[in-house]
């Protein structure tokens, strides 16, 4: 414990620089926002030299690990730039993907090359740039050549990267209809609600699947 | 020996029984009051005098007691107690007595009043010491952790079969076609519909009149022009523009325009 | 500027001394709650002797505005207690504490682990749950260990938060201990006999102590 005595006197006389450094330094360091020179100067005691105590805070930091820095008009304690990797902490999280994009990619998969129009017209909904996004941003579809069609549209294709994920060695390794038909994987039909429902997309909005809900009325 | 007479306690110890009494609610307990009273005898608390203080303990009762204040329970307790602490310190000690003697019992109460001193003077040093946010701070702008998040997204072939599955099976069912947009008769357009007739809705009429031509024939179409009409018309309502009746359950609705 | 790079390679080799104290400022300076040397490990390349750079760190700051505190088995950065008189502006109005309060919260920091029982003897009165669930949501004091008497009844002990808010490395810190222990005033004293351990509650009911009250925690 330190115990130096506040310096009630010096409302008459400034304390010495070095005092004037440390009240600099415990300023800095508590304050809840950079804080101006102006600021610093009503905050300390009358008669102080703060630009003075601040060069030499600003030195006696100098090559540390935290660094007084100028932001703007006014100073702040930042941790020194070469050490911004201890303040990092990686989390990698593993995520599901979402219905659309695992419908997608395996229409892209079965279909390849495929346009978006086509993803459209299979899927019966509009596919957003989103789900395609993450597809292309986890490198399992990329652009193929565009189809010789009016318009000349996109197609997408899956990559090495998605034989490598799924363990295939081509996409010709993907189960046919008839397989899946055989492995009971296409008489599986899912409950009559998530299909003809009102099924949410990704960016939220609900696209109607569904043309006979107003029976409710009869 | 002193005698015990608790009309001979002094005009003193009556002026500080009372006015303990008075501050009755600004004390913690019987061992609070015995811990205040304890100090008027200014000596060190371990030479304190345990008869000296039963005495003056059950004359801050008795003086309670006089101007018919509600002791609570454990100040009678405590009063009962220290009579009996005090009878056995008078008493010659009984070799063949059950229990502990007078003195180990007053010991003791010496011990819990020195010891409830020490925690209070303690927790007066406690609390004048620099506190956190009082005297030291802490940092003021923090620089959290960023935290890098990654995302791994699973996938297994059999989410992908299973998906183009759905697809495949779905396609069984008819598509959604624009064109059959126009069986549907919207609340805008039935709410566009009876603003344009309801001026001349005088008389009561049935909802159905206010109903577009055309649309009753197909089942569908006319469904969807009762739903929104219905709509549309409690909108109405509700906007002050038209009355409503029904007679009875499920006999027709009538409108006309509200009575200005 | 400081343009050193991160040591990329220390995952092999340790930094040197100097460059492992620039960190541990930085991750100090950066972070409100003390941490524990453990986490400082963790979070320092490997191979670091974070024990060595503390005693530098802490030493490099002596006398200086900020000081490195030794908080339990934490480490945290700290201004100055002598210059609390500059930080009208950083003062957190804390909650003034009852009598009850600040007497049960010094009971448990010189008497830790103590039993709810054991804080009514010592007080004389009973203890309401509102004091202790006062303390428990400063985070000053927390559940210890059960005693292993009959009715194993829970126990309080203080806080590395309780530590750190007064400025404190261990209870050891804590004001006159050494002479209240001395004197005996901590021993755990039983009355003679059964009737003193009879103290009314709040609601005039006499509970026996000896049948530890604290079951309702259970």
């Amino acid at each position: 414990m330190n115990n130096r005595q506040p310096p009630i006197e010096s409302l008459f006389e400034a304390p010495e620089i070095g005092e004037q450094e440390r009240m600099l330094e415990a300023i800095l360091f508590a304050t809840i926002e950079p804080i101006s020179k102006k600021r610093l100067e009503e905050r300390m005691p009358h008669g102080c030299d703060v630009s003075e105590a601040l060069v030499n805070v600003k030195k006696r930091f100098e090559g540390r690990g935290v660094h007084l820095m100028h932001v703007g008009d006014a100073y702040a304690f930042r941790t020194a730039p070469d050490l911004g990797f201890l303040m990092q902490k990686e989390s990698v999280e593993t995520r599901k993907l979402s219905r659309a994009a695992i419908e997608t990619l395996s229409i892209i998969a079965y279909h390849q090359p495929v346009s978006r129009a086509e993803i459209e017209e299979i899927r019966g909904v509009s596919v957003s740039s989103g789900t395609i996004d993450i597809l292309l941003e986890l490198e399992w579809i990329k652009l193929g050549r565009r189809r010789m069609t009016p318009g000349r549209p996109v197609t997408f294709i899956v990559t090495q990267v998605f034989l490598d994920h799924f363990g295939m060695e081509s996409s010709k390794d993907l189960p046919g209809i008839k397989e899946l038909r055989d492995s009971g994987l296409l008489d599986n039909r899912p409950p009559p609600g998530a299909i003809l429902g009102v099924v949410p997309n990704e960016n939220g909005e609900e696209v109607d699947n569904n043309q006979d809900q107003d029976d409710m009325f009869d | 020996m002193e005698s015990v007479n608790t009309s001979e306690i002094n005009i003193e110890e009556r002026i500080a029984a009372e006015s303990l009494v008075i501050d009755i609610d600004g004390f913690e307990g019987p061992l609070d009051v015995l811990l205040t009273l304890a100090r008027t005898q200014k000596v060190d608390m371990r030479k304190i005098s345990i008869l000296q203080l039963a005495r003056q303990y059950l004359a801050f009762v008795e003086a309670a007691k006089r101007i018919r204040l509600e002791l609570a329970a454990d100040y009678l307790v405590m009063a009962a107690w220290l009579a009996f602490i005090k009878s056995r310190l008078l008493l010659p000690q009984d070799a063949s007595a059950d229990g502990p003697s007078g003195e180990e019992l007053a010991a003791h109460l010496a011990f819990q009043l020195e010891r409830l001193e020490a925690m209070r003077r303690s927790a007066a040093q406690l609390m004048a010491r620099d506190q956190l946010g009082r005297d030291f701070f802490v940092r003021g702008i923090p620089e959290n952790l960023t935290l890098k998040k990654s995302y791994v997204y699973k996938a297994t072939v059999l989410d992908l079969m299973q998906a183009y599955a759905r697809l495949r099976t779905k396609e069984n069912f008819k598509p959604l076609h624009i064109e059959e947009r126009d069986k549907i008769f919207s609340m805008e357009q039935a709410l566009e519909c009876m603003k344009s007739l309801i001026g001349h809705a005088i008389e009561w009429s049935t909802l159905e009149q206010f109903m577009p031509d055309g649309w009753l024939s197909d089942p569908k179409r006319r469904r969807s022009v009762k739903a929104s009409t219905f709509a549309a018309m409690l909108e109405l309502v509700k906007l002050g523009k038209l009355d409503l009746r029904q007679s009875d359950t499920f006999s027709p609705i009538e409108i006309r325009q509200k009575e200005q």
